[in-house]
């Protein structure tokens, strides 16, 4: 479970991915490590640190061995202290250092909340833009094997509500490593949530430094009858679905925010504007979540595009279950979206 | 210092029965039934039997990740036990929890934490209430060298101080956080061990040796239960297992097979063994018909969790709320 | 300032409020006080604890002298520690007591949030029901005289996302009392958000014990034309707001949620049935707030009754900002819902 | 040992800068202006003065909400403090900051929270930025008594022990958090002081004592400056206002009257300024002289604050976000 070696990597669906004329094939752990080790090559005020992104598992891959090549002085191992070490980011950042700190997974960030909210994401407001803070923060939602309720939360519905933090999320390899590059070249906190589904897709992934930019979203697939916007790795899936309706006269069209704050509402309006409805699919909780948001979003600037009521698939408001079939139970993913997708044109 | 033979067979006894009972977990662990990510004690076994040997049914303990130990020390439900770790109904946390998830209220455990340092304020909240309700029962909280890296662990135990809180805790100091060692997280002893002893009893015990652990805790549970507040005992020990998962699944590179081996031999169950035999307080039979007999129950755990039930997916939203 | 001395007691707005034949007066703090202190006379297992709740402000008002009357060992002060108090909440209840912990400012909630969050709310789910923790946190919105970014926020948007919590922000002194002792009486954690510019106001208390139920929301004044859900003071201002537009033919229906989590969907949605719009006033961030929850809920099941786009009232996606002119720039009152008001029937 | 007179003229004249500043802003806080909440620090101006003095220009300071005199010892602009109290575009976070948030980058002071122990492991992250950066500045971290209730200074402490970090830990131990005492809420004396000596230097000093707070910041200044790694300085005093708002806005019966006249007693102006006398290091003359100076400067920056003009509220949503 753990072990990341017998892992079947599972290539990212043919859609959309601004790649130009790239080739070239990466997992997505490694497009990570790629952007990491481009902006520590490029800069050096960038540091990582976390625990464990200096050992074996070197953060699912993300870090693997960058300790060896940058010196354990860029690269190194914390103790747990969410708290302090998100304050001690905070510092670094404020007295010119870039830090990015790696979290295996968000449940962690709960520990950091008053650094993150109070601190991080007010500094450069508070003080009439007097200072800033340029850090990145990094988690990993967990899924499966049993993770249960507390390391396997999806929590980007609470960190969307916060003014002063940027919010990604990215789909694809190709985005791990632009939204990466794009963070860490920001001059204010951003928190990247990424999901460990992610972890198991190879993707086209130019070798050079690009970024992807901030607050632009992007349509993964055209379609004329109904509009879904899918965070993360239920892009993938929504894609997937779409193209299984496909046969039944449905073309949905995809579309991935990629950074959930700032959102990208034009595109979503633009979209809905066209399709006439909404389905929005999020892998965290439902109320109060994404899916409140952008519901409430087109419901208010995009209603009288709207000729049916809007659908969210999201988990159920509960902690994750243990046992498999319950996991089973909780999750949406493809099926969903695609009933959603027939139901949505009736 | 002499011990009742009850005392030394009882130690024996749960050290035997949590190592069996990991072995067995491990040995079943790559057919891919038990979807849990599971945390292996091995090595670590004379802390928990250490100082559960002191608690009473009634008394509480809080427990972490690793947790299969404390639960089986402080009495825990066996079958129920293994239940949860395949996931099925009759779970002790009806295959809502898992293996980092596990209780038994009859036994005193109320529910482990997977957020690391997250049970030392509760642990010691159930302490305020033993206090508030007069009771002589104690709590204590079981963590590990990585949640003495957490702040949570020195606001709580600043407040067991100030109250007077019958609380122990036990740092389990294992060495090894995932694969930090401690070296790259803290700064030397924790600092606990520097307070006045009239402030916080403290002590730093051989881990692998259970009576070290027995007399420290049992110092401490007396002091807790006669009113006189709070102690702190670390006891040095070593996860021989990887982090998570069986031992195939341990990565290599942030420890040496020498530290491994080392450790390994100062298995805390071999040389306890070896003591009693030598003082004649246990015979090979003894300890032979001992195995049988732990053997035999696990044995049945495993079957009756085997051929249990998941729970019935309907039931996905109960138990969000007590009525 | 901190003073409560020279604080000018307002009498609520002569709204629907169900007291009764209750003619009695008293102080909004008062009611809270008197809940408590019914609920420690009543059950030996309720006690309260907090920075500063024995000392004179008595956290304005609500715990003043409580002490006196039930000894330090239930009413106590403790370090400010929010992390581990919180988990010792969680501790206590759990062995049997019922702690109800108080905070000055939600602001100081985030340094708890790994308790609230990953521990107290998921601990019935987590262990298949064989154990509860019936706790209760209150924490008291701050705004005006240059709280500023740290001291002013309203977090409902935040935990209104959290399944496992109640959440409870009552408007009224009825309900102020009736709420805390139904949060005292829950088997399960529960969050009361309170308000300061409650505090300055006096209704209609019946001096014995009753609780308001969680989960039922309240019509405080019954309209035809558009629907108001306000949260907290807000509803005051909402109601002021309905009388001035009263006279222009336009008859707003007031809506109180009282409890924001479980949320009484089935009245918002009963009354947007009627009105065919909805305007949400919400004295929290705007995105992925209060506003985005409830206006997705009605474009999700109750599209069909909208005849207007939804209006989302709330604070702009900023930290508070200090000096006095900008607060009024910043916070939204009377003024805008009734602009909202005439907007929305237009 | 013997002090240069112009060290001694230094740290009398923020200290009475200081005062005076407190002064003025409390004999017009009543008039309703300044509409933010004042932590008044009169009666602990040593320990700002006594520490900053060591201090140059580009090393760090960290602060809390009662930072009026950690901002001014280090060098922080007088108008634009005063300007941010009234809430003007002038004031050093263009009055979106109020009391509690005061910077002035060009002093090293980047920021101060208003939450408890929040500045402190930024002040420790600005000691890590100083050491990777291979500076030779420092970073200091002034803090409550209530902020050693939380966690974060154990946590914060210990990364910076493990890290060998230039940060220097300033308890400003004023025994109130509000109104509650420190009794009330901690067990003893800082648990930090019983860390060995090679681990943390600390040291307990009377807080109201100019020099004593001069002579042991002056060693962890140095130590800090030189890679030796942090120190842990706690400082004795009193608040002799109430916690927030002027004179007359404090609450009674949290504590008595003599307690507050007995530290009244104790200023650490008044003894300070006799004490130069004594040695004949200043004259009658020359602190008058001093007084004048300062009370005209502060004159100034009230008549700048009062009549500079409040931000637009177009800029309302200004600066969230460093572009
Ligand atoms: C707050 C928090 N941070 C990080 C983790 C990830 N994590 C899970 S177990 C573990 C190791 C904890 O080490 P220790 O407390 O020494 O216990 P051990 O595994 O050695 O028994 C970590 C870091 C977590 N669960 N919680
Ligand atoms: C985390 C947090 N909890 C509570 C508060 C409320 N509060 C504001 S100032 C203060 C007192 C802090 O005492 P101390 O650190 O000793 O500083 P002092 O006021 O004595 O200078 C408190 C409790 C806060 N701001 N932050
Ligand atoms: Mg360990
Ligand atoms: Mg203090």
């Amino acid at each position: 479970m753990l072990t990341s070696e017998n892992k079947i990597m599972i290539h990212e669906p043919d859609f959309f991915r601004e790649c130009g004329a790239c080739k070239r094939v990466i997992g997505y752990p490694e497009a990570i490590r790629e952007a990491l080790q481009l902006a520590m090559q490029n800069d050096r005020r960038v540091f990582i640190m976390g625990q464990g992104v200096d050992d074996p598992y070197g953060m699912f891959g993300a870090t693997k061995d960058l300790h060896r090549e940058f010196g354990r002085e860029r690269v190194f191992d914390t103790p747990l202290s969410e708290g302090a070490l998100t304050g001690i980011s905070v510092g670094a950042a404020l007295a010119g250092m870039r830090p990015v700190y790696f979290h295996n997974r968000p449940d962690f960030l709960l520990l950091a909340m008053d650094q993150l909210v109070n601190h991080a994401a007010k500094w450069s407001y508070m003080f009439g833009g007097a200072v800033h803070v340029p850090m990145v923060v990094w988690a990993c939602i967990g899924r499966g094997w049993g993770s249960a309720a507390q390391h396997s939360q999806a929590l980007q519905g609470l960190f969307m509500h916060i003014p002063g933090l940027k919010l990604l999320m990215p789909s694809t390899c190709h985005d791990a490593k632009g939204l990466m590059l794009a963070a860490i070249d920001d001059e204010n906190p951003v928190l990247i949530i990424d999901h460990r589904l992610n972890f198991n897709t190879t993707g086209l992934v130019p070798s050079g430094p690009y970024t992807v930019p901030i607050g632009r979203g992007i349509v993964r697939r055209p379609g004329r009858d109904v509009t879904v916007v899918a965070v993360s790795h239920l892009v993938t899936d929504a894609f997937h679905a779409a193209q299984d309706v496909s046969s039944q006269g449905i073309e949905a069209e995809i579309i991935d925010p990629r950074t959930l704050r700032p959102l990208d509402e034009e595109l979503i309006l633009a979209s809905v504007a066209k399709t006439g409805r909404l389905i929005i699919a999020d892998c965290g909780w439902k109320t109060g979540g994404v899916t409140a948001e952008i519901g409430a979003l087109v419901a208010e600037k995009g209603f009288a595009y709207l000729k049916a009521p809007i659908m969210r698939l999201a988990s159920p408001d509960l902690p994750t279950p243990a046992a498999g079939n319950l996991e089973e139970a909780f999750y949406v993913g493809r099926n969903d979206i695609r009933k959603a997708m027939i139901e949505i044109v009736r | 210092m002499t011990y009742p033979k009850k005392v030394l067979h009882k130690l024996l006894f749960d050290m035997m029965l949590i190592r069996r009972v990991q072995l067995a977990i491990e040995s079943r662990y790559m057919d891919n039934e038990m979807k849990t990510p599971v945390h292996l004690c091995i090595g670590q076994e004379a802390v928990a039997a250490g100082v559960c040997a002191h608690l009473k049914k009634n008394d509480y303990i809080s427990s972490n990740h690793r947790g299969h130990g404390h639960y089986l020390a402080k009495g825990g439900n066996l079958k129920a036990l293994i239940a949860e770790l395949y996931g099925r109904e009759t779970g002790c946390s009806k295959g809502r929890g898992g293996s980092m998830h596990l209780v038994d209220t009859g036994a005193g455990h109320y529910g482990s934490s997977s957020i690391v340092g997250g049970g030392i304020p509760i642990g010691t909240g159930i302490g305020m209430a033993i206090k508030m309700q007069r009771q002589k029962r104690v709590s204590t909280v079981f963590f590990g060298d990585g949640a003495a890296d957490e702040g949570v662990l020195y606001e709580s135990i600043n407040f067991a101080v100030l109250k007077k809180l019958p609380v122990i805790f036990i740092l389990e100091n294992n060495q090894y956080s995932v694969c930090s060692h401690i070296s790259a997280r803290q700064t030397g002893n924790s600092i606990f061990h520097a307070l006045p002893a009239k402030m916080l009893p403290s002590k730093i015990v051989d881990g692998n040796d259970a009576l070290a652990v027995y007399d420290a805790s049992g110092k401490a549970v007396e002091r807790a239960r006669t009113g006189k507040g709070p102690s702190f005992i670390e006891c040095r020990t070593y996860r021989i297992r990887g982090h998570a998962g069986c031992a195939s699944q341990d990565v290599s590179g942030y420890r040496t097979a020498e530290e491994i081996s080392q450790w390994g031999k100062r298995c805390p169950i071999t040389s306890f063994q070896k003591m009693l035999l030598k003082k004649k307080m246990i015979t090979e039979n003894e300890i032979h018909k001992t195995e049988k007999k732990i053997n035999s129950r696990i044995q049945d755990a495993f079957d009756y969790a085997r051929q249990a039930a998941p729970p019935a997916p309907e039931t996905l939203s109960a138990n969000l709320f007590r009525e």
